[in-house]
């Protein structure tokens, strides 16, 4: 059951103020996937998120979305397209409510879809955001927040995730129910996942396959078995 | 030896990376602009030399402006406000000391002195309350607003310091001229060519003065906190003095043009304090070009003579004219239409340009 | 004066200082806060307003409906400025003082040339009623709850409404609001044109009291500066309480030693602010809060 | 004798506990490197000695004397210097002028433009000193910065994350760069990721974890520890 | 009193003669500098002056011009900003080396430019309404001043509704001290004083002021407002239902508010004035008419634009007496002390010891449909305060502004 290909980078270089991060990156996820993107840090994991989002624009290359070419999109136009976008540090809206901030994700996905469903399917997911609808998002802690900027996107049902170190200061038992929903809603729903992390529980627990990127580029493609190779793992993450 | 030594290098200060000009050729060019202009009134009529003063008076404003502003990277909304005060001061000192014995020069310093001084006292509250940016703006029009709607209700008889009367909304006027005393009768500086003479040598003075001041020391510590406050400060430099440092010379520079307006027309009013008097100096700054004391400078002239010009020719029509130059000007020519004209002639100010862009 | 004539007197002016504080300053406080641009051509928004208010009337249509004319033709010459030029200055708030300096040039002369140096006024709708021997007009009540209402519906679009949740989402995070999909820059012309609306409808609530010349607007001007500096960015924990603190040193200093004392008292406001809450009194709460 | 120590070092942002009572020395003429995963709360803890952030408890001692409340630039004049993450140039300045604005605290006239020079060569930037900073490569920037940052004469030098983006020769060098600073005296705590910088240049590593000292020692200690490769991997539960 | 006027009037017509001869060769123009603001706040009223003195320029140069030389306009726009006073005063004495100048509307513009007046020892008209006092050979001021309208109008007042006065004043010299006349004149009469208000110039809410008011209970309010924020008074009093009559010398005559707000918000107004176009005499009447041929457009003819257009046609007459433009002839002119005319006003005369002008005042009621009716006119109103005080330009020029608490009889002890 190969399923077309939703999300393809052709050559994509990007960078700031003429310091190019991104020198070539390669890469594509079928429909339904959940990919991560490994690699130590200052390799360009979170310059390519942003660069695919349309937050940075590329300097070189493609990417393709649906077979379409997203390069002349403005960030917001790419998102309504059907792709949500969870930035590193969260960055909720700290003086706006955990209801609000969701709201905020509705653009997502282009059309409007019932608030009231969705809301309701997210306070499923993780009902702490429920508890705390009414609070300041800025309050949260951590692992609340960045459930809150999942939920975020969750709210316009995109077709794509991009997670950016979604585990990054968050309490490791809140990372395993992270990557849990993360998993369930790919189950459930097909939604694709391509996420940037170094947390090898996490990869662990979501990832079909790796991107391991180093230096600005794809250097090696890794499935699920190597992954149980801690070994390996090591050498492409840790210290 | 020593002495000669500071002097020398002092000079030095006069051209540097702060200023656009250097060389002999930079210099020449100043030379036969400072000659023209010393030649100036013997071909011109008495209306276009006690005119050019009137334009000269307000370029102190301009450059204090560009010091704070291009320069110290906070944009002042209010220094009418120092202007007026000044003004007031030299008019409430003359109008008590008279004009005798050089007097009048005595109050156009301590009328500085005192502007500085507000100066000094405003921008404490400002700088070492870290009021910056878009704020800092609205903050200080409103103080010069404010003090316009003070002065101007100064009618009776019961504001007055000794024997000068505020005079309320009609403005307080019988101050005397600048006078140098001569034996055999003091020299009046009515606005004819010996006040063109004095105000020229003080702008060229002033000038110089502020070309060195931006390549000193100094200088690099204020263009290091327009650039990267944060870094400035981990260098160890209280940033916050650095700004008021500039604040109070730029306002200083402000009361001089509220003096020397104030003796050129024997007048002053509390609407050199309102809202239309405080904007012009940031447009004059800002169609000029403000990271550059000598675009500042010949900035202001322009757009003095130009908006003069307009009145003159334009009749009801003016205004409109004015107003779309100044859109125009901002969108399309963003560093001042010297920097940007220049660029397109020159390398050098296409980079400076680019990098102010960027 | 008995105490009950005299307390709803002291109630009647402090609540007449009051809407006009916020009904002149919650348009510049809209583009202030939301956008760092300190619109100088607030006053000629505000004479759109009462322009097209008094045309409309004179031209037949009821007194509410001409307001809405005033609040929408402002609110749209508010969003086309936007487009045209307001939008190439994001990146340099201080130049953006300029521009509107020279829009403001160009409106009020303008203005004056096709219109001429005046218009005729309409009229102070509603009469008076009188409480304890003092007369007092009905419209300047209608004004009070025009300012309330107009709070509470700002309130309610910036809480309630699709735009308001993501012109604050913009306003705090710019960049992650687009990257939500957000069309940040239509949210900027919104709020643009939003912040012109609010001044044309202070101009249209006013123009049926006030005389109409092409200079009109800088009769709201100073007062909505002062009332911004001192509420600081925004409307709900700065300009509203800051207009309430306000009214009632404006309307308390002016029946107790005249007009004059109330003008010193918003200026001595303006530096108290400045020396103690240099954020205004919005970054007061927000401290507070933190 | 310790440099700099933190003392039940506290800061809470909204809802999170960014630094949880640390308890941290440096001593006085070592290089001392920071390490740990994204989010451990290693740049607050940095802001927190600087004085960019005002911290929600507990203390800050720089040789002997508490700074808790000093304002930024006083401690840089009592001798911390630093260098950010992101290269903070005076862009639009030439590379002469802003070691020039780093080094007119203490010199001026010839001597000036010789310790101008003398650092140029230091930092390979001799080339380039007429060029504006903005146009410097990125590991130039970087270069620059610490330039400006040694140009102080600091006694206690703190690096956050200084090879951030460069090539490993550029990284090498800079290394070689912090030796012989250290060689002079100089105090150095470093933020850094990059492990074989930190193994050249660190004589003592801590690792901070959500916000809390999890582990000190040598870089082999350090390397050797299952615990902290395990954070890294995020299988420690905290 | 008839008789002498046609004597004057032969004696003109005589040397009207000879001078035309003098002059026949000399067809050089007479230039006439006009500094008015066609612009800003103050346009308002003053855009008719201009037209005042364009109309009366045309009709002089369609006969003949002033002793046979064309009379030549010399017009700036001083944009309601007193900088600009200054820049063009100087312009037209220096540059377009103009023989007399027409200018100023605001006090405070007035005092912008009369500095430089002095100096180039220039010759201006302010064609005026205002507070009165200045006492400057280089000034001509055709404007009324506050003994005329006050003297007049206050005892009137009185008469009518009582003796318990209540003031309020623009918060600025002519506020000041026209609030100052108006106590003195009260007190004169018996009166009292119920209130005083200074109101700070800008100000546009009057709520407080109507409740002040309302609390004091006078018998009539002198309104002594100024600028167009101030003019909002008015619409919000009747809607408070403030219901006092007003007396005032500012209002109608300049802004014609009885024209451009909503009845009954002026209503029973009592305003002295000079002139405006509702004056209802043959002069007048032939006057408007002449006006609205030429300037069909114009809102209202105000009695700054009559002033104006009566400056020029004294001018006319000074020149021609004097033989030359020369100021000091002039000035001889004007201290043989029958400078008159017959105006659209009535008959009108320079002082010579104030260089300004007597007037007909008319009281002007402010009907509830604001329509105007004049209850009472006073002929030939002198100037006198500035020669009472002391201020005597044949003998000497000052250059100063006096004001009742500010001036040589009262320094003088």
């Amino acid at each position: 059951m190969r399923k077309e290909i939703l999300l393809e980078t052709m050559g994509l270089w990007a960078g700031y103020g003429g310091k190019p991060v991104l020198q070539g990156v390669d890469l594509s996820v079928r429909a339904g996937e959940i990919v991560a993107v490994i690699g130590r840090n200052g390799v360009g994991k979170s310059t390519l998120m942003k660069s695919l989002i349309g937050l940075l624009p590329s300097d070189r290359g493609s990417v393709l979305f649906q077979g379409e070419a997203l390069d002349a999109m403005a960030a917001h136009r790419r998102a309504r397209q059907g792709i949500g976008y969870v930035p590193q540090g969260r960055d909720v809206f700290p003086r706006m409510s955990v209801g609000e901030n969701l709201l905020v994700g509705q653009s997502i996905g282009g059309g409007r879809s019932d608030a009231a469903a969705r809301l309701d399917a997210i306070y499923g997911y993780f009902p702490i955001l429920k508890e705390r609808r009414d609070q300041r998002a800025g309050t949260l802690s951590g692992g609340q927040q960045q459930q809150l900027a999942i939920g975020r996107v969750l709210m316009g049902g995109p077709s794509l995730i991009l997670l950016d170190e979604p585990s990054e200061g968050i309490q490791p038992n809140i990372v395993q129910d992270i990557a849990r929903i993360m998993v369930d809603l790919n189950r459930q729903t097909g939604i694709t996942v391509v996420f940037v992390e170094q947390n090898l529980d996490m990869i662990r627990a979501m990832a079909e396959r790796c991107y391991v990127m180093d230096k600005g580029r794809i250097t090696a493609e890794i499935g699920r078995d190597a992954l149980e190779d801690r070994d390996t793992v090591r050498r492409y993450l840790a210290v | 030896m020593s002495s000669r030594n500071s002097v020398s290098s002092a000079l030095r200060l006069l051209e540097g990376p702060q200023t656009l000009g250097k060389g002999p050729g930079f210099w020449a060019g100043f030379a036969v602009v400072l000659a023209l202009a010393c030649a100036y009134p013997l071909f011109a009529d008495g209306y276009d030399v006690g005119n050019n003063v009137y334009f000269f008076n307000w370029a102190f404003m301009a450059l204090g402006l560009g010091l704070i502003w291009g320069y110290g990277g906070a944009l002042s909304f209010g220094q009418t406000a120092f202007f007026g005060v000044a003004g007031y001061a030299y008019g409430v000192l003359t109008i008590n000391l008279g004009d005798a014995y050089g007097l009048t020069f005595f109050s156009l310093v301590a009328a500085v002195a005192i502007s500085a001084l507000f100066a000094a006292v405003l921008g404490y509250f400002l700088f070492f309350g870290r009021i910056s940016g878009v704020f800092l703006g609205i903050v200080t029009l409103s103080v010069t607003l404010v003090l316009e709607r003070f002065m101007s209700q100064t009618a009776g008889p019961e504001w007055a310091i000794g024997s000068a009367r505020l005079n309320g909304f009609n403005g307080m006027g019988g101050m005397p001229s600048l006078t140098i005393p001569w034996p055999g009768g003091d020299i009046v500086l009515f606005p004819d060519v010996a006040l063109y003479y004095l105000t020229l040598a003080i702008l060229v003075v002033v000038y110089l003065a502020l070309r060195m001041l931006v390549n000193s020391r100094f200088g690099n510590v204020l263009v290091a906190i327009r650039e990267n406050p944060q870094r400035a400060e981990m260098l160890g430099y209280d940033i916050r003095r650095y700004q008021l440092g500039a604040f109070v010379i730029g306002s200083g520079l402000a009361g001089l043009s509220g003096v020397l307006y104030t003796a050129w027309g024997n007048y002053i009013t509390p609407s050199s304090m309102g809202m239309s008097a405080a904007a012009l100096p940031v447009v004059w700054v800002a169609v000029g070009g403000r990271s550059d004391l000598t675009t500042t400078l010949f900035g202001t002239l322009l757009v003095l003579a130009g908006f003069q010009y307009l009145t003159i020719y334009g009749s009801q029509y003016a205004l409109v004219v004015m107003g779309v130059l100044l859109v125009v000007t901002i969108l399309a020519a963003p560093s001042g239409i010297f920097i940007t004209l220049g660029a397109l002639f020159s390398k050098g100010l296409r980079r400076r340009l680019k990098r102010e862009r960027a | 004066m008995d105490f009950s004539s005299g307390l709803f007197s002291f109630l009647y002016q402090t609540g007449d200082a009051f809407a006009f504080l916020v009904l002149s300053a919650c348009g510049l406080a809209v583009i202030f806060g939301m956008m760092g641009i300190i619109n100088l051509a607030h006053g000629e928004f505000i004479l759109c307003g009462a322009y097209v208010t008094t045309s409309a009337v004179q031209v037949g249509l009821p007194l509410p409906i001409a307001i809405f004319l005033g609040t929408a033709v402002a609110g749209l010459v508010g969003m086309l400025l936007e487009r045209v030029i307001i939008r190439h200055l994001y990146s340099r708030p201080l130049d953006s003082i300029v521009v509107t300096w020279g829009i403001s040039m160009i409106a009020t002369q303008g203005t004056l040339i096709i219109l001429g140096s005046t218009m005729p006024g309409t009229g102070t709708p509603f009469g008076s009623f009188s409480v304890g021997g003092y007369g007092y007009s009905v419209y300047r009540l209608v004004l009070m709850l025009a300012a309330l209402a107009t709070l509470a519906v700002l309130w309610l679009v910036f809480t309630r409404t699709r735009f308001g949740i993501l012109a604050r989402a913009t306003i705090q995070v710019p960049h992650i609001a687009e990257a939500l999909g957000v069309n940040t820059s239509l949210i900027y012309s919104l709020t643009f044109g939003l912040g012109a609306a609010l001044a044309g409808l202070c101009g249209g609530l006013y123009a049926p009291t006030m005389t109409l010349v092409p200079t009109m607007g800088s009769a709201f001007v100073v007062e909505a500066f002062v009332t911004v500096v001192v509420g600081g960015a925004d409307i709900f924990l700065g300009t509203a309480p800051a207009a309430a603190i306000l009214a009632v040193v404006k309307a308390g200093l002016t029946s107790w030693q005249g007009q004059l004392a109330g003008q010193i008292g918003l200026l001595v406001a303006v530096i108290v602010v400045i020396r103690i809450l240099p954020r205004g009194l919005t970054g007061f709460i927000l401290r507070e809060r933190a | 004798m310790a440099i700099l120590r933190t003392e039940k070092l506290d800061k809470w942002f909204g809802g999170l506990h960014v630094t949880d009572e640390v308890d941290f020395t440096v001593e006085t003429g070592e290089v001392h490197c920071l390490i740990g995963p994204n989010g451990a709360g290693k740049s607050t803890f940095f802001k927190l000695v600087l004085g960019e952030h005002a911290p929600s408890g507990g203390a800050i001692l720089y040789d002997g004397e508490n700074i808790t409340r000093a304002k930024p630039f006083e401690r840089i004049r009592r001798g911390i210097s630093v260098k950010f993450q992101v290269p903070g140039i005076f862009q639009a300045l030439k590379v002469r002028q802003n070691l020039q604005i780093a080094l007119q605290h203490h010199l001026q006239g010839a001597t000036l433009n010789e310790e101008i020079d003398r650092l140029l060569e230091f930092l390979k930037l001799k080339d380039a000193q007429d060029q504006l900073a903005g146009s410097l490569s990125h590991g130039q920037k970087q270069w620059l910065e610490i330039g400006m940052a040694i140009a102080l004469k600091p006694k206690l030098l703190l690096l956050d994350e200084p090879t951030a983006g460069m090539t490993p020769d550029e990284t090498f060098a800079t290394g070689e760069m912090v030796q012989a600073l250290n060689a002079q005296g100089v105090s150095v705590l470093a933020v850094e990721h990059d492990m074989a910088f930190v193994r050249q240049i660190a004589q003592k590593v801590t690792v901070l974890h959500f916000g809390k000292v999890f582990a000190q020692g040598t870089i082999d200690e350090i390397v050797a520890d299952e615990r902290v490769a395990a954070i890294y991997l995020g299988e420690v539960h905290a | 009193m008839q008789i002498r006027a046609s004597g004057v009037l032969a004696t003109l017509g005589t040397l009207f003669a000879l001078s035309a001869a003098a002059f026949a060769q000399d067809g050089e123009p007479i230039k006439m500098g006009v500094l008015e603001d066609q612009s800003g706040d103050f346009a308002v009223a003053t855009i008719g002056k201009v037209h005042g003195i364009e109309l009366a320029a045309e009709e002089i140069n369609a006969n003949g011009g002033i002793a046979g030389r064309p009379l030549e306009l010399v017009t700036y726009d001083t944009q309601s900003d007193n900088r600009r006073y200054q820049e063009f005063m100087r312009r037209v004495l220096q540059r377009d080396k103009v023989d007399v100048v027409f200018a100023g509307f605001s006090s405070a513009s007035r005092e912008a430019y009369r500095p430089i007046v002095d100096q180039f020892d220039g010759l201006a008209f302010y064609n005026n309404q205002y507070e009165g006092g200045v006492c400057d050979a280089n000034m001509i001021v055709t404007g009324a001043v506050p003994e005329q309208q006050f003297s007049t109008l206050i005892p009137y007042m009185m008469e009518k509704y009582g003796k318990n006065v209540y003031t309020i004043a623009a918060d600025y010299n002519f506020g000041q001290i026209s609030a100052e006349w108006v106590r003195d004149i009260v007190k004169e009469n018996g009166g009292t004083m119920a209130g005083e208000e200074f109101i700070p110039l800008g100000v546009s809410q009057f709520s407080q002021t109507i409740q002040n008011i309302q609390n004091a209970k006078p018998d009539f309010l002198v309104t002594l407002l100024v600028g167009t924020a101030q003019a909002s008074y008015y619409e919000q009093a009747a809607s408070a239902n403030v219901g006092l009559p007003m007396a005032s010398s500012v209002n109608v005559g300049q802004g014609y508010e009885h024209k451009r707000f909503q009845p009954p918000s002026l209503a029973d107004m009592y305003v002295t004035t000079n002139w405006i176009e509702e004056v209802d005499n043959p002069a007048s009447k032939e006057f408007v008419e002449k006006w609205h041929e030429k300037f069909p457009d114009e809102p209202y003819i105000n009695q700054e634009a009559e002033n104006s257009y009566i400056a020029v046609y004294l001018y006319k007459q000074m020149v021609e007496r004097a033989g030359s433009t020369d100021h000091d002839a002039i000035r001889k002119v004007i201290a043989e002390g029958d400078v008159c005319m017959d105006a659209p006003e009535g008959h009108v005369c320079i002082d010579p010891k104030s260089q300004h002008m007597s007037h007909t005042i008319y009281l002007a009621k402010v009907g509830e449909d604001h329509s105007i009716t004049f209850p009472k006119v006073w002929d030939d109103i002198k100037p006198y305060w500035l020669g009472d005080v002391g201020c005597d330009l044949t003998k000497d020029n000052p250059e100063a502004q006096y004001t009742p608490s500010d001036n040589p009889k009262k320094s003088g002890g």
